[in-house]
């Protein structure tokens, strides 16, 4: 059931767990700004996962220092250039649910998601 | 974790009390006096909403399906995550070089990319010239975040009919808070003439955002990159704005401000792109010389690139702020 | 390399940059830039969708100076330009039917921002369609849910920003689980590029080397992918968020935004974990059983609700429990069967939100059914224009919809142990349909004349009038000469391969 | 040395699970939100031992920088906003 | 079996005739109307004669789907139905020219009735289930506005019952449909079935559910026992050349599906002896009883004629699912001479209703001294109806009886006759005292009021011709029973 390399790659382990708990915060807090630190957790933990990915062991980051060009020297560097692309997508996501979080307390005074769908029934629009 | 907490740190740790910040937070300012009442009875009608809501039920069966419900929440988070260990544990080791993910792909990166992109930094010329589509689209992603931003919170200077004159309006706006409402909330905030944050502020900005010119100009040379120096200087906006309040900031930072200088930003980034794309996919010679790495003007594009992102993310981000604080610049 | 290969490519861009130069236009001249945009980039479709039935095979493009592994790349094929063609119809058509509600209920100083969303939802569903690198898909189904949120909220009252709020969380929970899948997937293979992709998936798969977590990546991807385009358990945002929007924006989003998920599912099916070893895995058994649930529960709702809009919306849920149920039964003929109805349900589903905002208008604005009486004589075209659309969604032979239905029990007869569940399902959820369908045609064809509600003439409502004329007209088409698309179906589908 | 510096890593890393976890359950939003930012913080040292300096640099410009002060911004508008309630009860 | 397109043309003229008539701008004059349409209708029926006596030929239009095509054939019973459909409705078509000028909007009218005729047509001769279907649903959908013509709003309900309950009953079709091309592989009409044993083998428990499904399904349209309820609600608010195609011809249209059904998808040795048979006989033995019932007490004069139209079809359906050559000839026997005498009828009660405004039967008392030239065509399709000898009806329901007792099925042989008989009795009850009524109505009748009421001719001739067509092929029906035995022998 349980694979080898559990131990090996705690880094992935870690990232999961925290994938995990940031994925439930999104989809099962009823308060909206937790939702919204649960989504930015699990997108740092995707990126945290994609880290993990590229290190190689012992070797350094990809900048060329005097012209050393050998593979063995650099570690991946695509893992990086995604996540690089990654966390602007999700910060913008986050600055946009901010903003409708701020809409629907201007509206409903509340951040309780399920309380502002029953008082939608209520006014029943 | 219901039991009795003792010492500070536990408290502070389950988020029971907050030694400092609630007092921050909790303690209204001398403008903030008047509001209180409204506040309270804002709360109080919520706290009403929250009966009219809740009560149908007798509460001890709510407090029931409360605790069901976390527990729930707990369990499926567990399962969520043993899944994805168990999967873990089977992915190639970790840090091992001869891994699937260092194959061909990032061999040629780092061996000919100083060759093929001139830019030091493998990363970043990665980013804008081999998979620069990605990252076209992901400039795009932040512009179209500042548009919805913008719809959802930008307000009019004055309440103005809602639609074109002629036209049958079929409703009437959600709020009509206007940008002077919205300002009058927002002075609220305002520190009033702090001296201490000013004077801290008129040294640290122009540090910080020369560091962040400086990350800019030097993203295919050394770590960094039009994304993060463009974020330091928006942070650096932002802590201006903050020390010295509207008026300064308006003088030389308005909303045209924003809307021109993303635009030709990313018109050039748009432009210069698709020129390379076209070039590359019918295989003819784009003219642009690469210069000799290591230097500042050198790697092609990328320095100009670079400097677009650095500007759209710099306002991206001081837009954001002053939306969120008062809709509008 | 030909001119006309460049027409993808040259696509995208253009969206992408009227997009940004909206941003600084008029209200007016970005309509117009929006319009001009959609009908070129559907020619330019048009022209690639002949020029590659001519040359009878598909092509890759780089995006940049590097060849595959290490550079961006498109691909276009058969496929894919019938696809970009119709959803530029689809997305003109219904700008067009719902441009005067747009002026009625949204602010005319954020018009302009209204169409670079429209804008960048185009390019973002042509990046869908023609890429062929599993990240830049990433990011571009980002853009196009930011866009998906923005159709929904730029009408500002409570019920449209709570529904974006929860489309948003919904989906961002399904690009979350895409994008780690996606990351696994790299794990294993070292490779972003669909091709590539797909050969050392297929060396994995013939050494049995990481069995497990290759399965739980397409379970991953396909639940990701599911949840955005709202399969039956994760439809919660649907009704509020199609229901209340602007017409356009609604028929946009029923009939394009998740289409667009759903192509994208496609084509990761076919080129990047490959055709038969999906067909093997138990993962299509889960998507078929929720396709069969969806179809069920989704008609159930339907005929619970009394809101004409937010009937149709649960109906699109049972619509895309359809298609899903169509990849469940992993075979060529369903996939062709689902691909058919991803025509078929857009040029419906959004003929009937057109429809149904030309009946509530004549009704005082009020969208419970029971208002809408006699709303057939008092807006004739859209009344007919319902009863087209009705007729094609409950499966009367000559419209979209029979050919279709036509198509899936083809299908799914032909498969063993899962012909008996899903021509039984099929059958029950067109009873269903024909229920709650008829019962709000027989509604609007009620004669009863309401003195106090305004009558709409064909003549004070040109535009209106020519668009809903346009999507019959392609209902009908689809109905008739289904032939030939299936014909291009199946080569496009080979083209895949 | 890289014996410590693992040591180190797993550390931060539990830290980072701490973090996600009292985010979850604590009470007060503000607190959630530093508790957040100290986790943005922790992620970009360990991106720096993971040797990407790029990503170190921009979480903490972004993760730390300015996501939080956008929290903050709605943290302060959603206490301090005004009840003004023209909820249109009709909606056309 | 040769290709030709000559097949198309009796389909398709009509029905683009009909749609130019409707798109087209309103006439000067009446009259001009009028000639258009009796000129189509008769240019028609010539087409479709030319079709009938000519040999069979077929033709295929284009794919719906990979193997699936639009097909058309003539064959014997699509012939047979192609006949009976051109003679109704080129009749009533006359009749409605003098009709149609009391009621509003006669254009739309004659449009759908041209589109329907076509319609017609294609459905008698489309050559498999798929394109059947098609013409099926097509027939549904566009012969509603002739039921609603009037718009009021009894009309209107009526009609959206009509289509409601044929659209549900075309869905059990369709789906059984899928299995039979499943087990089948193909859905071209062929005498004696298509199911090919290999396949059906070990499956025939589920192909007996799918089988009973589609019956059910077209006998809905043919308004068969649980699914009667459309009938009499749609033909009394229908026009009257409506209400007499819709009973003379459209309600046959599920007669002939379920005829293609078993004869030429499953075959009758698939289902003789099973629970599907006596199911159904069992159902259409108790629409026969019910429906004379249900007549006899209805007051209502077009009403009435709609039950025994409910009753009367259901004869057709006992024979046809008793399975035997002999009853089968009974069942197309009395198709066809249903189709002229309820036309008949509902022809009388028009002009009784044009000239009096009279829709109760209770009101016609001396109806025969102001019309006599139409109660004496409505007393010879009654008696003719009744089975009185020598009139037609006698000869079919002869041939029922006799199939009944010929086939050796424990109960039905004995049950069926009698129950044939009794609702007999009962149309006698129901149709004769109009007559007995309407000649002699008694001393307390003052024949000072007395003024003809006579239609004119125009209407006057196609009940005429109905009348003697119903009783003359009661005197000489040999031809025709020839040609239906040797169709019945040839499918079974």
């Amino acid at each position: 059931m349980v694979g080898p390399n559990l131990f090996i790659n705690y880094g992935e382990a870690v990232a999961v767990i925290l994938f995990g708990i940031g994925f439930s915060n999104l989809l099962l807090q009823k308060n909206l700004i937790k939702k919204i630190i649960g989504l930015n957790i699990m997108d740092t933990a995707i990126y945290l996962f994609l880290a993990e990915k590229g290190y190689i062991a012992g070797r350094v980051a990809p900048i060329v220092v005097d012209g050393v060009q050998e593979v063995e020297a650099y570690i991946n560097p695509v893992p990086s250039g995604l996540v690089l692309t990654g966390i602007v997508v999700s910060v913008s996501v986050t600055a946009i649910m901010l903003s409708l979080t701020i809409r629907l307390y201007r509206r409903y005074h509340t951040l309780d998601l399920d309380e502002i769908s029953m008082r939608l029934k209520k006014e029943g629009l | 974790m219901k039991e009795k907490k003792n010492n500070a740190f536990t408290r502070w740790f389950y988020g029971e009390e907050d030694t400092l910040l609630d007092k921050v937070e909790m303690k209204p300012q001398k403008e903030y006096a008047p509001r209180e009442g409204e506040i309270r009875e804002l709360m109080k009608e919520r706290e009403m909403l929250r009966e009219q809501i809740y009560d149908v039920e007798d509460n001890h069966k709510l407090r029931l399906f409360h605790k069901m419900y976390q527990i729930a929440a707990v369990i499926f988070c567990l399962t969520l995550i043993s899944i994805m260990l168990v999967t873990v544990s089977w992915l190639p080791p970790n840090g091992d070089p001869d891994n699937p993910v260092n194959n061909e792909v990032s061999a040629r990166y780092i061996e000919s990319g100083l060759q093929e992109t001139g830019a030091v930094n493998i990363v970043t010329g990665m980013i804008l010239d081999y998979r620069a589509f990605d990252t076209f689209g992901e400039s795009n992603v932040l512009f179209i975040a500042t548009v919805t931003v913008l719809i959802l919170l930008r307000l009019d200077k004055e309440k103005k009919a809602l639609a074109k004159p002629g036209v049958p309006v079929y409703q009437k706006p959600v709020d009509e808070l206007t940008i002077a409402k919205a300002q009058a909330d927002d002075r609220v905030y305002e520190p009033k003439n702090d001296v201490i944050l000013q004077k801290v502020a008129g040294f640290l900005v122009p540090i910080i955002i020369i560091f962040g010119i400086y990350v800019i100009l030097n993203g295919h040379l050394s770590p960094g990159g039009g994304f993060s120096g463009g974020a330091i200087i928006g942070a650096g906006l932002i802590l201006y704005l903050n020390a010295f309040g509207f008026e300064k900031t308006e003088r030389f930072f308005t909303e045209k401000t924003y809307k021109w200088t993303c635009f030709f930003a990313l018109t050039f980034y748009c432009l210069a792109k698709s020129y390379s794309f076209f070039t590359g996919a019918n295989h003819l010679e784009s003219g642009i010389p690469l210069g000799t790495p290591g230097a500042i003007l050198s790697s092609g594009l990328i320095l100009p690139l670079n400097i677009c992102v650095g500007l759209v993310v710099a306002c991206t981000m001081y837009a954001f702020y002053v939306l969120f604080r008062k809709g509008g610049f | 390399m030909n001119f006309v290969q460049n027409f993808p490519f040259f696509s995208i861009i253009l969206s992408m940059f009227s997009g940004i130069v909206s941003s600084v236009l008029p209200a007016r001249a970005a309509k117009w830039l929006n319009t001009i945009l959609i009908s070129v980039v559907g020619a330019m479709s048009a022209v690639l969708l002949v020029y590659l039935m001519g040359t009878g095979e598909s092509y890759v493009y780089w995006m940049g100076h590097f060849p595959a592994p290490w550079g961006n790349e498109i691909r276009a094929g058969v496929l894919e330009a019938g696809m970009a063609l119709f959803f530029c119809v689809i997305m003109l058509l219904s700008m067009t039917g719902g441009r005067k509600k747009l002026l009625g209920e949204v602010e005319y100083s954020k018009h302009n921002l209204y169409y670079i969303l429209v804008n960048l939802l185009l390019s973002s569903l042509l990046a869908l369609v023609y890429t062929n690198d599993l990240f830049t898909a990433y990011v571009f189904v980002e853009i196009n849910t930011i866009s998906a949120c923005g159709l929904i909220m730029i009408r500002q009252n409570g019920r449209t920003i709570e529904a974006a709020v929860r489309y948003m969380i919904m989906s961002l929970l399904g690009s979350g689980l895409f994008l780690i899948s996606l990351c696994m997937l790299y794990d294993l293979t070292g490779h972003l590029l669909m091709s590539n992709i797909k050969e050392s998936v297929a060396v994995l798969v013939s050494h049995h080397q990481y069995s497990v977590p290759l399965m739980t990546t397409i379970g991953l991807m396909c639940a990701g992918l599911a949840i955005k385009s709202a399969l039956f358990p994760f439809h919660s945002w649907l009704p509020d968020a199609y229901g209340y929007s602007t017409v356009s924006s609604a028929a946009m989003l029923s009939s394009l935004v998740s289409k667009g998920y759903i192509f994208l599912l496609i084509k990761i099916f076919y080129r990047v974990i490959g055709f038969e070893i999906i067909a093997e895995s138990k993962v299509i058994n889960v998507l078929f059983v929720f396709g069969l649930l969806g179809m069920i529960f989704g008609s159930l709702s339907a005929i619970r609700e009394n809101d004409i809009r937010r009937m149709i919306s649960f109906s699109s849920v049972a619509q895309i429990g359809y298609i899903y149920m169509g990849f469940g039964l992993g075979t060529e003929s369903g996939m062709t069967a689902s691909i058919f109805h991803i025509l078929s349900h857009a040029a419906t589903k959004s003929l009937l939100f057109i429809a149904a905002i030309g009946l509530t208008d004549v009704s005082k604005g009020s969208r419970q059914i029971v208002d809408l009486t006699g709303a057939g004589y008092r807006n004739k075209i859209a009344g007919f224009a319902f009863t087209v659309g009705s007729l094609s969604m409950v499966g009367v032979p000559m419209f979209s919809g029979f050919v279709s239905k036509l198509l899936f029990a083809e299908a799914s007869i032909g498969h063993t142990y899962k012909m008996l569940p899903a021509v039984i399902v099929l059958a029950i959820s067109t009873i269903l349909n024909a229920i709650y369908f008829m019962k709000t045609v027989i509604r609007i064809y009620v004669p009863e004349r309401r003195k106090d509600c305004e009558v709409i003439t064909i003549k004070n409502e040109k535009e209106y009038a020519v668009t809903l004329v346009c999507f019959i007209v392609l209902n009908v088409m689809l109905g008739m000469l289904s032939q030939p698309i299936v014909q291009w179906i199946h080569t496009g589908l080979s083209m895949f391969g | 040395m890289r014996g410590i510096m693992q040591i180190f890593t797993c550390i931060l890393m539990g830290f980072l699970v701490i973090c996600a976890i009292s985010v979850t359950f604590s009470k007060k939003l503000l607190n959630s939100i530093l508790i957040f930012m100290s986790y943005s913080l922790v992620m970009s040292i360990i991106w720096m031992l993971l040797e990407s300096p790029d990503l170190a640099i921009t979480e903490a410009a972004v993760g730390a920088g300015v996501t939080s002060v956008l929290f903050f911004v709605t943290l302060k508008k959603i206490h301090a906003m005004v009840g003004e309630d023209n909820d249109e009860r009709k909606e056309e | 079996m040769n290709e030709s397109v000559t097949i198309l043309f009796p389909i398709f003229f009509p029905i683009l005739m009909g749609v130019l008539l409707l798109v087209g701008k309103e006439p000067k004059k009446k009259a001009l109307l009028s000639r258009y349409t009796g000129g189509v209708l008769l240019l028609t029926a010539l087409m479709v004669l030319g079709l009938v006596w000519g040999k069979e030929v077929s033709f295929t239009m284009f794919f719906l789907t990979g193997r699936l095509p639009v097909y058309f054939r003539v064959d014997s019973i699509g012939k047979v139905f192609a006949f009976v459909v051109t003679v109704v409705w080129v009749l009533a078509g006359f009749f409605s020219f003098e009709y149609m000028k009391a009621e509003n909007a006669p254009r739309r009218f004659f449009g759908f009735y041209l589109i329907v005729y076509g319609i017609l047509i294609g459905l008698d001769f489309s050559g498999n289930m798929i394109t059947f279907y098609m013409f099926y649903e097509m027939m549904t959908l566009l012969s509603m506005p002739l039921v609603l013509h009037e718009r009021t709003k009894a009309a209107i309900m009526a009609g959206l019952k009509y289509m409601f309950y044929s659209f549900c009953g075309a869905y059990m079709v369709l789906f059984g449909l899928y299995f039979v091309y499943r087990y089948a592989n193909t859905l071209t009409f062929t005498a004696k079935g298509v199911l090919d044993a290999t396949l059906t083998a070990g499956n025939e428990k589920l192909l007996l559910v799918v089988a009973f499904f589609m019956l059910l399904g077209f006998s809905v349209k043919a308004g068969m026992f649980p699914f009667h309820g459309w009938l009499p609600v749609a033909h009394p608010e229908a026009p009257a050349p409506a209400s007499a195609v819709l009973s003379g011809v459209i309600v046959k249209g599920g007669v002939l599906g379920i005829i293609r059904v078993i004869f030429y998808l499953f075959g009758a040795d698939f289902l003789r002896g099973t629970w599907v048979q006596t199911t159904m006989l069992i159902l259409s033995l108790v629409t026969v009883f019910m429906g004379s019932m249900l007549a006899y007490l209805e007051k209502g004069m077009k009403k009435r004629l709609a039950y025994s139209t409910v009753s009367q079809v259901s004869y057709i359906l006992f024979g046809l699912f008793l399975l035997d050559p002999v009853s089968l000839t009974g069942s197309l026997l009395h198709v066809v001479f249903h189709a002229f005498i309820k036309c008949g009828l509902f022809l009388c009660a028009g002009a009784i209703i044009f000239r009096t405004g009279k829709r109760r039967v209770d009101e016609l008392t001396g109806i025969g001294k102001e019309m006599p030239v139409t109660i004496w065509c409505f007393t010879l399709c009654s008696l003719a109806l009744i089975g009185i000898p020598p009139a037609s009806g006698f000869i079919s329901k002869w041939y029922l009886c006799e199939g009944a007792l010929h086939t050796k099925t424990a109960v039905f042989s004995w049950l069926g006759p009698v129950i044939l008989l009794i609702s007999a009795l009962l149309t006698a009850g129901y149709l004769l005292p109009v007559t007995i009524k309407g000649f002699f109505p008694g001393e307390d009748y003052d024949y000072a009021a007395l003024v003809k009421k006579e239609p004119v001719k125009l209407m006057l001739v196609p009940m005429v011709i109905l009348a003697a067509l119903a009783f003359v092929l009661g005197i000489v029906p040999e031809g025709l029973i020839r040609q239906l035995s040797a169709i019945a022998g040839q499918l079974m």
